[in-house]
């Protein structure tokens, strides 16, 4: 009888002698049952959290996004500089160590007014792209889950949203409601959840046909119900993007707003507006002026974007390392 | 008898958050040209896997071969580039996955997916293809094939979507066909039809097959060797009849007992007691111990060596050695 | 692709070096579009600086700023003043051969005057006896103090004895219009096919909203002194863009953007010339705290135009220290700045007491919030900010600034919503009576709820007294209450900046009048 | 179908109008006139002009000529430069802005898709990291910025293209590259997202084992699934890019129309304001129908069509 | 007999293929099953079992007919007494992949019936049911965190098995539900199923090709042929005495899992084309292929008659 052991785990028997007699007699039953579980359980969101802990990336970005903030909160306070004091003799002074980031048109700081700036932009960025997100989200899903006439007239609403010109609807919200921070909250998300809610609209509409949306149906599973746990998180990916998409748009649809006098008024400012401000500076060398803002801006945007990615692969089962 | 394909000790895991899977634990199996192999064991053995193995289709990561030796042909296609694989497979291996919805591109309609390999292989296009896959398509038995060519997969049924599948695989004539459950969808008589087309081209084009099914009805019918997995491992093969008469292994024999046979009657079904070892942690013994109605100490403890009943059959079970017989002879006299 | 592109880029470019190696084409932007080449319709800049060179009416502004004889070859003034005969050139042609008549200026100026045309330009013609009447469509063309004498000889009476008509009658609006070539076709003008001048340029092509290309008008009866061949007009509305396309060669003339200004304003090929305007602050009378003269006084006082001027706008613009911009003089050649002097200069300590005063008047322990309005635009926004910071600086007081969309923000402006409000004038004609009129009690430019009994009457004086020396008394006299009362207070003058292209010569542009390329030459 | 696309035409129309009144009422609503000058014109002047361009009418007179306006396709002459008529100006400016605009997305899809397929390729790789870096510039520098810069370096400094205006090939090189860029991002970062999905498919796997080429694979297989979100961003993407950018046209002196949009407002030109609010309306309609058709032609399950838009 | 709890009378399914042709899946179906009984519907792949299923639950839109549940139509329900109904009906899915939403832990998945229906007020006692219905299926507790594509087929169907015993049903639609099993699990599967059958007088509609099976398994059987019921009747008659020539040569086509058994075993082959549920042949649907066809096949369509006690027989032969 020819011999060959193929064992992998645990002892290699090169031959039959090896095996002690005594072991070859019944095995007694043990009621052993396999109930030990190996994995704790996880729900799919806490399981998603768990790996997006683990993505070093995703969390790169969020402790800068977290350093963002505190800095903009604590920063100002620091700087020896009023974020709006005027030294206009002092103007365009290239970053020193007086001033870091150099002084700008009237002379401030732009140190102290880009942390300033941070304030605003930051939170302009995170609320649009949280009511974004919100509006667009139920509504997309109403929409692109219900079809039919729902799908129909909602779709309408956003079309004639998207047709009106905004200009008018702007200056209409500045000549009612006048400038705030509310304002301009509300003038981003007037429109702003629209592109959201298509996107969600789109990915349900393509989503819906599955069989297992089928079968939840079958189960009896209400329109939320089915939009919240087999929808979304079928689209999470295009919704993330979208997301982080947001941020930078609403971060310089404020500036563009600002400029129309719908917002934080001057001389407040906040990152977009400092770029805009400083546009000239690629002509006329006070570099410092653009760069920083800019900076800072695509700075946040790398760390959402870092975040979102991470996210993303956090939140798709299959994509896991 | 020319060796077309040959595994050897090929080990596949799967690493997840729990730990690592070891879904295929060193398998072992030649495959003879024109041969027709069955593989047939517990669900979620590995057998799926190991079909993908060969073809070296494990979603990389989490999956990964961890160890072994697929030859194809005399050549080992183990490290075989992505480039050089695309030469392999559809051309020379086949496969016929066993999740005929996912498996079609809900995008493209039936035509465009069957012809696809044509046009890819074979550099057939046009008028040409489309016969070629209308007549597929007709020797699959799908009625009305030239509406249906023009039809998306939702719009198909379960089993017509298996058939597309088949037909696909078979339609530029590979030396190695897998199929992986290729009929569990089908109804009894287009069943026979399919498989009657396996042993047709078979007989025509000498293509090797390995069948990977639960239905031992169609083992019985077109396997010329059968293999018997289980946890990962092959712990019994041998022809056609040397499992289902003189079957060794306690899993197999309890497989087959499981089986209804309209021919015979019987109230109740009999399954094997028990459930299938974890493959997280498979125990370092015989995976089956636990649920084996002659569990031995030994079993617990080592892999059993396998014993070469004869040129084709062999078993991984320690019930062959002489000293299982004597203890149960013993037994027997009690 | 690349190298491709390249190519077509410089061969673009050698084809204009060549036109402009023989020919003399200059490359000038005039920003947008012109509204209209109507010359009663295009009020604005766009239009005039074009048109101006494609047209010519009796008199024509000089190098030295002063109306010169054009089409009107001489004239005669009446003893009183209030009657001009104008002698009109043999040799005036329009550009498709036919002579400038007398009736082609009495066509143009009823319909300027015409209330069916609705040109805003009309107030221009006011000086014309019964222009306004007929503008305000109570009278008729009969009543109109324009005949044509014979066909070359044009007899204007005016209202009231103008010594600046002459300087009146170079704005485009008074350009003649071929009345023929008018009611044959009344679109003439829109296109460069139909188009008929007698300026110095013709209009050659015009691609709307793209390209304009001039070339020398041979028929123009001053022909020989106008030495380019051509001009190209672009139009970019971006001044960075345009000083871009100067860097390049691109353009021969262009504007600086503010932030370039300190690196290049102090270049030999710069020319800076002022512009008769101010830019200033209107304080609402009818709203707290400003109903109070000291406490305007205070703000008026507090705010430093020299560092506006030199940081803020730069550009080398003029700080104001009054209302009427340098470069009018009166009859005996002095300027009315130099003789006014400064009214309102820079003085802090001054400020803040005359603050404390006002708030003691008003009873104020806290003066009532301000906030400070201007309409939106960066240069705006910067004035503003520098003014709200010399102003919490200076005297304390912290205004809000507020920033509006230009229609939003006038009407709220007619209406008196705001407390302080930014402004500024340009001048239409040559004359400081053009902006003192604008503060009569009920004027549409007032726009501050102020009014004053005596000004008024002032005013009444400076528009219609014949004696030159004494009509400016009046507006010495008229300027210094301004100042006194301050209803509004100036922050700087405007001038007109732009380098020029090595060789680029005799852009001819006036502190009051529109862009002359007559004289211009290039090398 | 057909009568779906019926259907659809009259909700079109239905779109239309609610959109023409909503404006109407928005324009009548804010302050601000045409005629609104620094200066200020005679009474009886200001009057007639408003009596022209029948702006003395009660509302809903105006109302209607509008919509009658907006039937004939008609919208008369524009106020602010009255020697055009709206239609002239809309129909000089479109050819350029879709040029223009055509140009952009023909270059932002390719390579945005091209960028996308490739980071999602080679995932949490260099390339990948690279890709979106590319991606989150694109989108985080404002095109105005962009355009400035590219100006600044490519055409002042280093003399490759010229500055502005729109003259020739050569000019639409620049104004391209900073227009595409932001869409070019966009697009990358869906296309990524939703195909990083699709690639664990299990049709993915079984393109493979048919040995297709790669390529094949990604453009046959993946991509048609991976783009519905690019397709929904298209429909307003390209209504808002073929109808012009003012910031882009302005700064490149670009005669296209997008300009219309912005100062038809600011000058209160109401014939304008509702020429392009009419012409951008209809565009975008038709293009987010289109959007809805491409959905289901991307896939085939998806039927608007029907009641309930599933079987 | 019990009483019928479910009701199929004239049940239509058309779809539409494209705009000049519909593609009839369904025409003209009734039957009924009675409470408790396990009814087995077998056919020819793509004759439409399926969709009848479907169709019996809602999750399609009836062309014509009627399915009624407890003597009140399905189709006519409102939304509350919907989702009640969704509480005694269940069903298991063809496809057990597609039918298991990619983003839930298999946890998640068994549980969503029992939340959306609040079966248990406790998370702890929902964990504790998945547990208990994964060891039923014969799975392991640790499979509850893992995601459906980590699972092999057989392990998908299983889940998708649990999921639908998860409420208790009265009613299971059982479509293919042991076809990716091997053959023990099989065994373990059905007796599970008729255990609790026997417990809660579970009634079924049970969708399967594996003839072996199904005979096990139902009280009564249904074939059908594209579209149509041609036969029905208890299963052991069904057996012994078929009387459809489709449903003999079914039977015959049986795979016997012996291989001497199988080399001798003769089977009715089925000649012709096969027809299409597109336009579907006149007469008798099965003429096409039918080895006795006759002239009147082509012209009428048999009905579908009760020729035995209980055994309706759609066939002219016996007329
Ligand atoms: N992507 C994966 N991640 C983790 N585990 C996996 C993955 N794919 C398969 N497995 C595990 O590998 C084992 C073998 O799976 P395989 O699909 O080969 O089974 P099978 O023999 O084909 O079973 P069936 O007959 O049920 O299809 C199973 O236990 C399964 O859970
Ligand atoms: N959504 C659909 N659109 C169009 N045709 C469909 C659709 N679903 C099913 N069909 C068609 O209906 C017929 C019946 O399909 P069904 O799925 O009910 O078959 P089945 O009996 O379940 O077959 P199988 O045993 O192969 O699953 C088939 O011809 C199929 O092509
Ligand atoms: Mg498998
Ligand atoms: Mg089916």
């Amino acid at each position: 009888m020819k011999i060959n052991v193929t064992d992998q785990t645990g002892k290699k028997p090169t031959s039959h002698s090896e095996i002690p007699n005594e072991w070859f007699s019944w095995k007694e039953r043990d009621a052993k049952a396999l109930e030990t579980v190996s994995r704790p359980s996880l729900s799919y969101w806490k399981d998603a959290s768990r790996r997006l802990v683990k993505n070093k990336l995703a969390m790169t970005g969020l402790v800068f996004l977290v350093l963002l903030t505190v800095f903009a909160i604590f920063a100002p306070l620091l700087s020896p500089y009023e974020v709006n004091k005027q030294d206009l003799p002092n103007q365009y002074q290239p970053p020193s160590l007086e001033h870091w980031f150099g002084t700008d048109s009237g002379g401030r700081d732009v140190f102290t007014r880009t942390w300033y700036g941070a304030r605003i932009s930051l939170f302009v960025g995170l609320m649009a792209a949280l009511i974004d997100f919100t509006i667009g989200i139920i509504y997309g899903g109403l929409s692109g889950y219900k079809g039919g006439r729902t799908d129909n007239i909602m779709m309408r609403i956003i079309e004639v949203l998207y047709g009106l010109p905004y200009l008018l609807v702007v200056i209409l919200l500045l000549v009612v409601l006048g400038p705030s921070l509310g304002t301009i909250i509300l003038a981003l998300t007037v429109t702003g959840w629209v592109g959201m809610a298509r996107i969600v609209r789109g990915q349900v509409l393509q989503i819906k046909n599955y069989e297992f949306v089928l079968a939840s149906r079958s189960f009896g599973a209400k329109t939320a119900r089915i939009i919240r746990k087999n929808l979304l998180p079928n689209t999470m990916g295009p919704i993330i993007v979208q997301m982080t998409l947001t941020v930078p748009s609403a971060i310089f649809a404020e500036a563009f707003l600002s400029f129309l006098g719908l917002g934080i008024q001057a001389p407040f400012a906040s990152w977009g507006v400092m770029a805009n401000d400083s546009l000239g500076a690629i002509l006329s060398g006070h570099w410092w002026t653009l760069f920083f803002p800019a900076f800072f801006i695509s700075f946040t945007m790398f760390a959402f974007n870092v975040l979102g990615d991470g996210l993303q692969d956090a939140l798709d089962p299959k994509l896991r390392k | 008898m020319e060796r077309l394909l040959e595994v050897q000790d090929l080990h596949v895991i799967f690493s997840t958050y729990g730990g690592t899977i070891k879904a295929v634990r060193g398998v072992d199996f030649y495959l003879n040209k024109g041969e027709t192999l069955a593989i047939v064991g517990e669900s979620g053995c590995g057998k799926s896997v190991t079909s993908q193995a060969i073809m070296q289709l494990i979603p990389e990561p989490p999956g990964k071969i961890a160890r072994g030796k697929v030859i194809f042909k005399g050549n080992e296609i183990t490290h075989y580039t992505e480039k050089q694989m695309r030469s392999i497979r559809g051309v020379d291996i086949s496969m016929i996955f066993q999740d005929p919805m996912t498996a079609l591109n809900p995008t493209l309609t039936i035509g465009t997916q069957l012809m696809e390999g044509l046009q890819e292989h074979q550099s057939i296009r046009g008028e040409t293809a489309t016969s070629k896959a209308l007549e597929m398509m007709h020797l699959v038995g799908i009625p009305n094939p030239k509406e249906r060519l023009k039809q998306y997969p939702h719009q198909f049924s379960g089993g017509m979507r298996q058939r597309i599948v088949i037909a696909m695989a078979l339609i530029c004539e590979p030396e190695l066909l897998i199929a992986d459950e290729p009929t569990t969808a089908l109804d009894v008589t287009i069943q026979a039809q399919i498989l009657k087309l396996f042993t047709t081209i078979q007989a025509k084009t000498g293509v090797s097959i390995i069948l990977i099914t639960h239905d031992l009805g169609v083992v019985a019918k077109i396997a010329d060797r059968i293999a018997v997995m289980y946890a990962g491992k092959i712990i019994e093969t041998g022809t056609k009849r040397d499992i289902f008469y003189n079957q060794q292994h306690p899993y197999t024999k309890g497989l087959l007992k499981s089986v209804p046979r309209l021919d015979l009657k019987e109230e109740q079904l009999s399954p094997i007691d028990g459930t299938p070892p974890d493959l997280f942690a498979p125990p370092q013994g015989c995976p089956f111990t636990a649920r084996c109605p002659y569990a031995m100490e030994v079993c617990d403890n080592v892999y059993p060596v396998t014993t070469e009943r004869s040129s084709s059959h062999r078993v991984d079970c320690w019930l062959q050695d002489k000293r299982a017989q004597q203890l149960l002879a013993r037994t027997a006299n009690q | 692709a690349c190298t491709a592109n390249e190519s077509t880029g410089t061969e673009d470019e050698n084809g204009e070096g060549e036109k402009a190696g023989d020919e003399k084409i200059l490359q000038l932007n005039n920003g947008e579009e012109p509204t209209s080449f109507d010359p009663a319709i295009g009020f604005d800049n766009v239009s005039w600086n074009a048109l101006n060179n494609l047209m010519e009416g009796l008199t024509r502004l000089g190098e030295d700023h002063t109306p010169q004889p054009a089409v009107a070859e001489k004239w005669d003034v009446s003893e009183d003043g209030t009657t001009y005969t104008f002698y009109l050139r043999e040799d005036a042609n329009w550009s498709n051969g036919d002579p400038v008549v007398a009736e082609d200026f009495i066509y143009a100026w009823e319909r300027l005057l015409n209330p069916e045309t609705g040109s805003s330009a009309g107030f221009l013609g006011y000086f014309i006896k019964g222009g306004e009447a007929f503008n305000s469509g109570e009278g008729s063309t009969e009543d109109l103090g324009i005949t044509a004498v014979d066909e070359k000889t044009l007899e204007v009476e005016l209202e009231n004895p103008t010594g600046f008509f002459l300087h009146v009658l170079t704005n485009p609006a008074f350009f003649p219009v071929n009345h023929q070539v008018a009611a044959e076709n009344p679109e003439w003008h829109t296109e460069a096919e139909s188009f008929v001048g007698n300026g110095p340029f013709k209009l050659e092509f015009w691609e709307h909203d793209n390209e304009m290309i001039f070339t020398k008008n041979d028929v123009y009866w001053d022909a020989d002194s106008v030495s380019l061949d051509g001009v190209h007009w672009a139009m970019v509305n971006d001044t960075n863009t345009e000083y871009q396309m100067f860097e390049r060669g691109e353009l021969d003339s262009a504007q600086i953007p503010a932030e370039l200004s300190d690196q290049i304003i102090d270049g030999d090929n710069v020319q800076i010339v002022d512009q008769g305007g101010l830019e200033f602050f209107r304080f609402n009378v009818t709203e707290e705290p400003f109903q109070n003269k000291h406490i305007r006084k205070a703000f008026a006082l507090a705010v430093d135009q020299d560092n506006i001027a030199e940081y803020v706008v730069k550009n080398k613009v003029k700080p104001a220290y009054g209302y009427i911009s340098p470069g009018f003089t009166n009859p005996s050649s002095e300027d009315f700045r130099d003789v006014n002097g400064d009214l309102v200069s820079f003085d802090p300590e001054e400020a803040k007491q005359l603050l404390e005063k006002g708030m003691k008047e008003e009873g104020y322990d806290e003066l009532p919030t301000v906030t400070l309005s201007y309409n939106t635009s960066d240069l705006n926004k910067e004035v503003a900010e520098a003014i709200q910071g010399m102003l919490s600086e200076n005297i304390g007081v912290d205004v809000e600034l507020e920033n509006t969309e230009w229609n939003v923000f006038l009407e709220d402006q007619k209406a008196l919503n705001h407390q302080l409000s930014r402004s500024s004038f340009l001048y239409d004609y040559a004359d400081p009576v053009n902006f003192l009129e604008s503060f009569i009690t009920g004027s549409y430019m007032n726009r501050t709820g102020w009014s004053n009994e005596q000004y008024d009457k002032l005013i009444v004086h400076a528009k219609s007294e014949a004696d030159e020396a004494k009509r400016w008394e009046y507006m010495y006299e008229a300027e210094k209450l301004l100042a006194e009362e301050m209803p509004l207070f100036p922050v700087r003058y405007y001038n007109q900046v732009e380098v020029l292209q090595e060789g680029v010569t005799n852009i001819l542009r006036h502190p009051v009048g529109y862009l002359d390329l007559k004289y211009a030459d290039k090398q | 179908m057909l009568r779906y696309i019926g259907k659809r035409l009259l909700m079109m129309m239905v779109t239309l109008w609610v959109i023409v009144t909503l404006t109407f009422i928005l324009m009548v609503t804010i302050p601000g006139s045409p005629f609104n000058s620094e200066r200020g014109t005679n009474e009886v002047v200001q009057a007639n002009l408003e009596a022209h361009y029948n702006l003395d009418e009660p509302y809903i007179v105006q109302y209607v000529l509008y919509l009658k306006s907006i039937v004939t396709f008609d919208f008369g002459p524009s106020i602010k430069q009255p020697s055009q008529t709206v239609n002239e100006m809309l129909g000089r400016g479109f050819p350029i802005s879709l040029e223009l605009g055509i140009i952009t997305i023909i270059v932002a899809v390719l390579s945005g898709i091209t960028l996308g397929v490739f980071a999602a390729l080679k995932h949490n790789q260099l390339i990948d990291y690279v890709a979106m870096g590319f991606a989150v510039l694109g989108i985080s520098i404002p095109n105005f910025v962009l355009a400035t810069l590219l100006i600044q370096q490519l055409a002042v400094n280093i003399e490759w293209f010229p500055v502005a205006r729109w003259l020739s090939p050569a000019h639409m090189i620049l104004p391209v590259t900073a227009l595409a860029t932001g869409p070019m991002a966009i697009i990358a970062r869906l296309t990524r997202s939703t195909m990083l999905e699709v690639l664990t498919q299990d049709y993915i796997k079984m393109a493979r084992a048919k040995g297709l080429a790669p390529w094949k694979i990604i453009c046959k297989h993946a991509l048609r699934n991976a783009l519905m979100p690019v397709v929904t961003i298209m429909g307003t993407l390209l209504a808002g890019i073929l109808t012009g950018t003012f910031v882009i046209e302005k700064i490149f002196a670009i005669p296209g129309m997008g300009k219309y949009f912005v100062e038809s407002i600011n000058q209160r030109d109401y014939p304008v304001i509702m020429g392009t609010t009419v012409f951008y309306s209809t565009f975008l309609i038709v293009m987010l129908f289109l959007v809805d058709i491409a959905y289901g032609i991307l896939d085939p399950r998806i039927k608007l069509h029907k009641k309930g838009g599933r079987e | 007999m019990a009483k019928a709890i479910l009701e199929v009378n004239r049940l239509k399914k058309f779809f539409e293929v494209n705009r000049n042709q519909t593609l009839q899946a369904v025409n003209d179906v009734s039957f009924q099953i009675s409470e408790g009984e396990t009814f087995g519907l077998v056919g020819e792949s793509g004759c439409g079992k399926s969709t009848i299923g479907r169709t019996i639950l809602g999750l399609y839109h009836k062309t014509a007919g009627e399915v009624l549940y407890d003597g009140k139509d399905i189709h006519g329900l409102k939304e509350n007494d919907r989702f009640k109904l969704h509480k005694k009906m269940q069903m298991i899915f063809q496809d057990p992949y597609a039918s298991l939403n990619p983003r839930s832990t298999v946890q998640e998945i068994i549980s969503e019936p029992m939340e959306i229906h609040r079966l248990y007020r406790h998370k702890k006692e929902i964990k504790e049911r998945v547990y208990q219905l994964l060891e039923e299926v014969g799975l392991q507790r640790d499979h509850a965190n893992r995601y459906p594509h980590e699972f092999s087929g057989g392990q998908r169907q299983r889940i998708g098995i649990a999921r639908a015993l998860a409420l208790n049903p009265e009613f299971i639609i059982a479509d293919e539900p042991i076809s990716a099993l091997d053959v023990s699990i099989q065994a373990q599967v059905v007796n599970l199923l008729k255990e609790i059958q026997h417990e809660k007088g579970l009634t079924f509609l049970f969708i399967a090709h594996d003839l072996s099976m199904v005979k096990q398994i139902s009280d009564r059987i249904g074939v059908m042929y594209l579209g149509n019921l041609i036969e029905l009747t208890k299963s052991e008659q069904l057996y012994d005495h078929p009387y459809h020539p489709y449903t003999k040569a079914l039977l015959s086509a049986i795979p016997i899992p012996d291989p001497e058994v199988e080399e001798k075993r003769e089977r009715i082959i089925l000649q012709g084309e096969l027809p299409s549920p597109i336009n579907p042949p006149s007469g008798c649907v099965f003429r096409t292929r039918c080895p006795m066809a006759m002239l009147i096949c082509e012209q009428q369509k048999p009905p579908f008659r009760e020729i035995a006690p209980e055994h309706f027989v759609a066939c002219h032969l016996y007329s």
